[in-house]
């Protein structure tokens, strides 16, 4: 069953198209990953779906819902939740801070009894606390809850942001290479916290250039040239694909 | 900073050295002065909302504090209201005021919202200065009346400045509770990155708006207070120089942290005053001090603390608790 | 007509203003809050001292003037810029205010508080075309910022100074590491933005008189960035012709009492309603 | 050629190098690998002249530049494209160029020559001479810094990630120009985080970690080792 899908959609900036009349279907439960040459519109399309941009023509829909043009923090509350390619931290938050900032948007007391502090309020914090930590035993962050999130190292800081946004409750977690700047090692261990993202229940839409990572765990693989679909298909077909070769991915296999 | 407890302590000492200041002081008028840094207190309290807390640079300040100071005025002179219901509705008031610029903010950010703040205090003054049917133009309102409990009015300065110190204990107090929920979080947020806080289902416009409702609330109690102390006002005193001197307040004690900001204000209330025997000098005197502690001392009083504790921590050998990154 | 030339004299210098803002702000990515005062002190130092006191000729007072402001920018660079060269913007902004309140007190003391009136090249003499007159002071002002946009113009695209001033500008690390001396260049746009407020406060002195009320014009030229478009050299000036036009015309059509609050209303619906400008170039501006 | 001895870094208080020491010898690819934060961009920094090292020796060309300002060492012959190419993107490629020639501006009569030089290296620079510099795509910008680098004509090239955020292919064309250069000449320490291409491309390298040089050799040696291969090659 579709759970994201991109009907005709346009983006200019100025002059340049950057994502250019595209369609694309996501499948409820699936790992789908977005590959393509720098510049050819893949984070353009995850702003768009996101609702950081709006595009020029065409809509995206998330669960049947209209989310082209809505804003961003509605289309998070809707269920559909990104990382950033460049990390963005909260460079004043502990670490557990951040997860429980990031289920916020679940939360329902109200700023009067938040100041009364009654028992709901204190109920719900620690509720909050024990989903947050739950999240962060999960990616593998617990024993550094207290830490401030800035002095995480690299690797650790994307996967703060990853339990960030999974604290959202999200049903599609859209990862805009989560692996840059990770090490071998590192990325191999997010291999198994995709896969075991997947299993919670949460669509994964994966962007990243280390093939390593997208032909391992991805099920379904489109791949973008100048804002356009030129292949679609499984890792195999994708590695096979002659067109994918020539724009993408070269005929040497020196990249891990 | 982030160390609510060290927050608890810093505030507990400075109310009670507030509280005991007052009959330390012998000259009515550093008496006087005194009252004034008390409501000054108060509304920097809600700067730090806005400022310290989520990062807006809010150079309005002016108008939230005459606005709330002519509708307390106004309210008890011309309406005819008594001094509670018109303290409650200048709070109101300027907290509404807190939506009509928050709106704005839907779409502004940094050096444009301030810039935008800067407008609304200059339009605010404006508008007091010329719209003088209602505010008695240049000429200000006079007659205003002092607080009163039943039949007790606070006529006596000192009976005034402990109630306005109750009123600010109070409020530091709601603004600490507010700073350790979840809210105070979500402001925290958005001071540091508010693209990501939009990703993560955070409406970060709501909450700025919130965030300079809250500043409203208590600016409009501290300029309600500040009617009431000097039972006359007039435009001329809301100026934008007024404004820059509540924002070098919460930078004098340090962004972000509470009592720090309450320092400032206090220290930014006397320090004009008693530079005053420099004459024309002590203005000039006064932005060079500001500009130094920019430079050498950014972090504020905070950071200077910090820093102490700090270097105190690592004499006792304790190492520091995070590794290197 | 008369409105049109007064109004165009009076935005060119809110644009040279606003190129005084748009200079340290892609240099360094702070707005400098006092610029207007700055533009006041260059008043200061021409109307105040080298005429009134010196009684110099019009172009040895400017050069000297100019001098004066180029080196004052140097000064000012080193105090509120450089120790805070690694610090959060806003920490540079503030201080910059402080600089301003500095600025304004300091002129106080040296000068009065009684506004100083100068005399222009010119006097009050004009130019009668079909009935209405146009003061030579205005066309002079034209000239004057029309040869300096073309001077500029051709310092920022044809010399290496001017070039590496602009790298540096889009991308300081970058720079320094192709060998410019990067906080040379940018002490020299500090200079050079000191010198463009100077010569406003210059051509401004006959128009208005100098006094710390001066220092506004401060304010003007930053609606002028804004309406203009931030970090764009022809929006600056475009935004301080549509600022001076409107404020001429709303002095002369509906009350002068209320010219700046016009000012102020459009500056805000441009923040609110166009943030980008009017040419929109310019991407976000964000602290 | 260039030689770091003992080299120690702070940010702040916290100390980003521990006792770094390398060596790179005339005609050299030397490559630095390491995990993300394990300091090798501050390595290339503290040559520079960004960084400020308090403690340790850097020379170059036996000569201690340790804390120079950074554009009396771009001056010596050193030149540094940094990490995210960091090109100027309202510059044209012509006007980017001039700036890396900018070192050598007493000597414009060479200009021209270095000119075609770059562009004989990356003609889709000459073809795009007059486009704004932030209008080419990534794979371009990158060719552009490299180029923009040479324009100096130094003796020793410093590359910090040159291959971060290219696609594959792009990735095999940047490699293979840095062979190219340095066969051209030019000396190249190479900061890479993606290890098989760069041990693949270079002579000589060094493991970084947590600020410290903890495995040295040549480059075929590090390939064959075990911890290497776990911890950078994935193998």
């Amino acid at each position: 069953m579709a759970l994201l899908s991109a009907r005709q959609v346009t983006k200019y900036f100025g002059g340049l198209c950057a994502v250019d009349n595209l369609d694309l279907t996501v499948n409820e439960g699936e790992i789908f990953a977005l590959i393509g040459p720098n510049g050819s519109g893949k984070t353009t399309f995850t702003n768009l779906a996101t609702g950081m941009m709006a595009p020029t023509s065409g809509h995206i829909e998330f669960q049947g819902t209209f989310v082209s043009g809505q804003r961003p923090h509605i289309i998070t509350q809707m269920g559909l939740v990104r990382t950033f390619q460049n990390l963005r931290i909260f460079s004043s938050l502990t670490v557990l801070e951040h997860v429980t900032l990031g289920h916020f948007c679940r939360t329902t007391t109200r700023v009067w009894s938040n100041v009364l502090r009654t028992r709901q309020v204190k109920e719900e914090e620690e509720k909050v606390r024990a989903r947050a930590e739950e999240i962060l035993a999960f990616v593998g962050l617990l024993d550094r809850k207290d830490w401030p999130a800035r002095s995480l190292p690299y690797g650790q800081q994307r996967l703060l942001e990853i339990a960030r946004a999974l604290a959202t409750d999200p049903r599609m977690i859209m990862l805009d290479e989560p692996a840059a700047g990770m090490t071998m090692q590192e990325s191999s261990d997010l291999i198994h916290l995709i896969r075991s993202i997947r299993d919670r229940g949460i669509t994964v839409f994966l962007i990243d250039h280390k093939m390593r990572l997208v032909m391992n765990v991805s099920e379904r693989i489109a791949v973008l040239n100048f804002g356009r679909k030129i292949a679609e298909g499984t890792p195999k077909e994708i590695q096979e694909n002659p067109d994918v070769i020539e724009a993408y991915l070269g005929k040497g296999r020196r990249t891990a | 900073m982030g160390n609510s407890r060290l927050r608890n302590i810093c505030l507990v000492i400075i109310f009670v050295l507030l509280a005991c200041a007052e009959p330390l002081i012998t000259s009515r008028f550093y008496k006087f002065v005194l009252a004034l840094a008390v409501i000054n207190v108060i509304m920097v309290t809600g700067l730090h909302v806005i400022f310290g807390l989520t990062g807006q640079i809010f150079m309005g300040m002016a108008g939230f504090w005459g606005i709330g100071s002519y509708i307390l005025a106004l309210a008890t002179t011309k309406m005819g209201l008594g001094f509670w219901p018109a303290l409650i509705l200048s709070s109101v008031g300027v907290g509404f005021m807190g939506v009509v610029l928050g709106i704005p903010t839907l779409r502004l950010k940094g050096y444009y919202l301030s810039i935008t703040t800067i407008g609304f205090g200059e339009i605010t003054r404006f508008i007091l200065m010329n719209w003088s049917a209602v505010t008695g133009g240049v000429f200000g309102v006079f007659n205003i009346p002092r607080p009163h409990f039943g039949g007790f009015v606070l006529t006596n300065d000192a009976h005034f400045y402990y109630f306005s110190l109750a009123l600010a204990a109070i409020l530091a107090v709601v603004a600490a509770i507010l700073e350790d929920s979840k809210y105070g979080t979500a402001f925290k947020g958005v001071r540091d990155d508010e693209l990501a806080a939009d990703a993560i289902g955070i409406d970060s416009t709501g909450i700025k708006v919130m965030a300079f409702v809250t500043c409203g609330l208590f600016v409009g109690i501290g300029a309600g207070l500040y009617s009431s102390l000097l039972t006359y006002i007039s435009p001329e005193v809301f100026t934008l120089e007024e404004s820059f001197r509540f924002v070098t307040m919460v930078l004098v004690g340090g962004i972000g942290f509470l009592p720090g900001a309450i320092v400032g204000a206090v220290v930014l209330t006397f320090l004009p005053e008693m530079l005053r025997f420099l004459q024309a000098w002590y203005l000039a005197i006064y932005g060079l001090i500001v500009l130094g502690i920019v430079i050498y001392q950014p972090g504020g009083i905070a950071g200077a603390l910090q820093g102490f504790l700090e270097r105190r921590r690592l004499a006792r050998g304790e190492g520091k608790q995070y590794g290197t990154a | 007509m008369q409105q049109i030339v007064a109004g165009l004299a009076l935005g060119s210098i809110y644009g040279l203003v606003a190129l005084g803002y748009n200079f340290i702000f892609n240099a360094v990515g702070i707005v400098n809050l006092a610029q207007g005062d700055f533009v006041m002190l260059g008043g200061y130092i021409y109307g105040g001292t080298l005429t009134l006191l010196l009684g110099l000729p019009f172009l040895p007072a400017l050069v000297l003037t100019a001098i004066a402001m180029a080196i004052f920018g140097i000064i000012s660079q080193r105090i509120v810029y450089y120790p805070l060269r690694d610090a959060h913007p806003r920490m540079v902004m503030l201080s910059t205010i402080a600089l301003g309140i500095f600025l304004k007190n300091i002129s106080l003391i040296a000068w009065g508080t009684y506004p100083v009136s100068v005399s222009g090249l010119f006097g009050q003499r004009g130019l009668r075309i079909a009935g209405v007159s146009i003061l030579y002071q205005y066309i002079f002002i034209l000239i004057c910022v029309i040869i300096l946009l073309a001077i500029q113009q051709f310092f920022f695209k044809k010399t290496t100074v001017g070039k590496s001033m602009r790298a540096v500008a889009q991308d300081r690390l970058a720079a320094m590491l192709m060998g410019i001396d990067a906080y040379k260049m940018i002490a020299i746009t500090f200079a050079y933005s000191s010198t463009l407020a100077a010569i406003g406060g210059v051509l401004l002195a006959p128009v208005f008189m100098v006094s710390q009320v001066l220092a506004n014009v401060g304010l003007k030229g930053f609606a002028a960035c804004v309406i203009g478009g931030w970090g764009d050299i022809t929006g600056a000036v475009i935004g301080g012709l549509v600022v001076g036009l409107v404020e001429v015309f709303s002095a002369s059509y509906i009350s002068s009492v209320y010219k700046d609050a016009i000012v102020f209303a459009i500056l805000i619906g441009f923040l609110i309603f166009r943030p980008q400008g009017i040419l929109g170039r310019a991407t976000e501006v964000s602290l | 050629m260039l030689r770091l001895e003992n080299v120690n870094a702070f940010y702040g208080h916290i100390q980003a190098l521990h006792e770094v020491s390398l060596e790179v010898s005339a005609g050299e690819i030397v490559c630095l690998i390491g995990a993300n934060g394990a300091g090798k961009t501050t390595t290339l920094m503290s040559i520079m002249g960004v960084v400020s090292t308090p403690q340790g020796k850097i020379l170059f060309e036996d000569e201690d530049i340790t804390g120079r300002p950074t554009p009396s060492i771009v001056h010596k012959g050193i030149s540094c494209v940094p990490e995210g190419r960091r090109i100027f993107p309202q510059l044209t490629v012509m006007e980017n160029l001039d700036m890396g020639f900018y070192p050598r501006r007493d000597r414009p009569a060479e200009f021209e020559e270095d000119l075609e030089r770059v562009f004989q290296l990356f003609p889709v620079l000459k073809e795009r001479k007059d486009q704004l510099g932030g209008t080419l795509s990534g794979g371009q910008q990158q060719m552009l810094a490299l180029a923009r680098g040479l324009m100096a004509r130094p003796k020793l090239l410093l590359l910090d990630e040159p291959s971060l955020g290219l696609a594959p292919l792009l990735v095999e064309q940047v490699m293979e120009s840095i062979v190219e250069i340095n066969k051209q000449g030019t000396t190249v320490l190479l900061v890479e985080q993606n290890a098989l291409m760069a041990l693949e491309i270079s002579h000589r390298g060094y493991v970084l970690e947590t600020g410290a040089i903890t495995i040295s050799g040549d480059s075929q040696e590090l390939m064959a080792n075990a911890q290497v291969r776990s911890s950078y090659l994935g193998a």
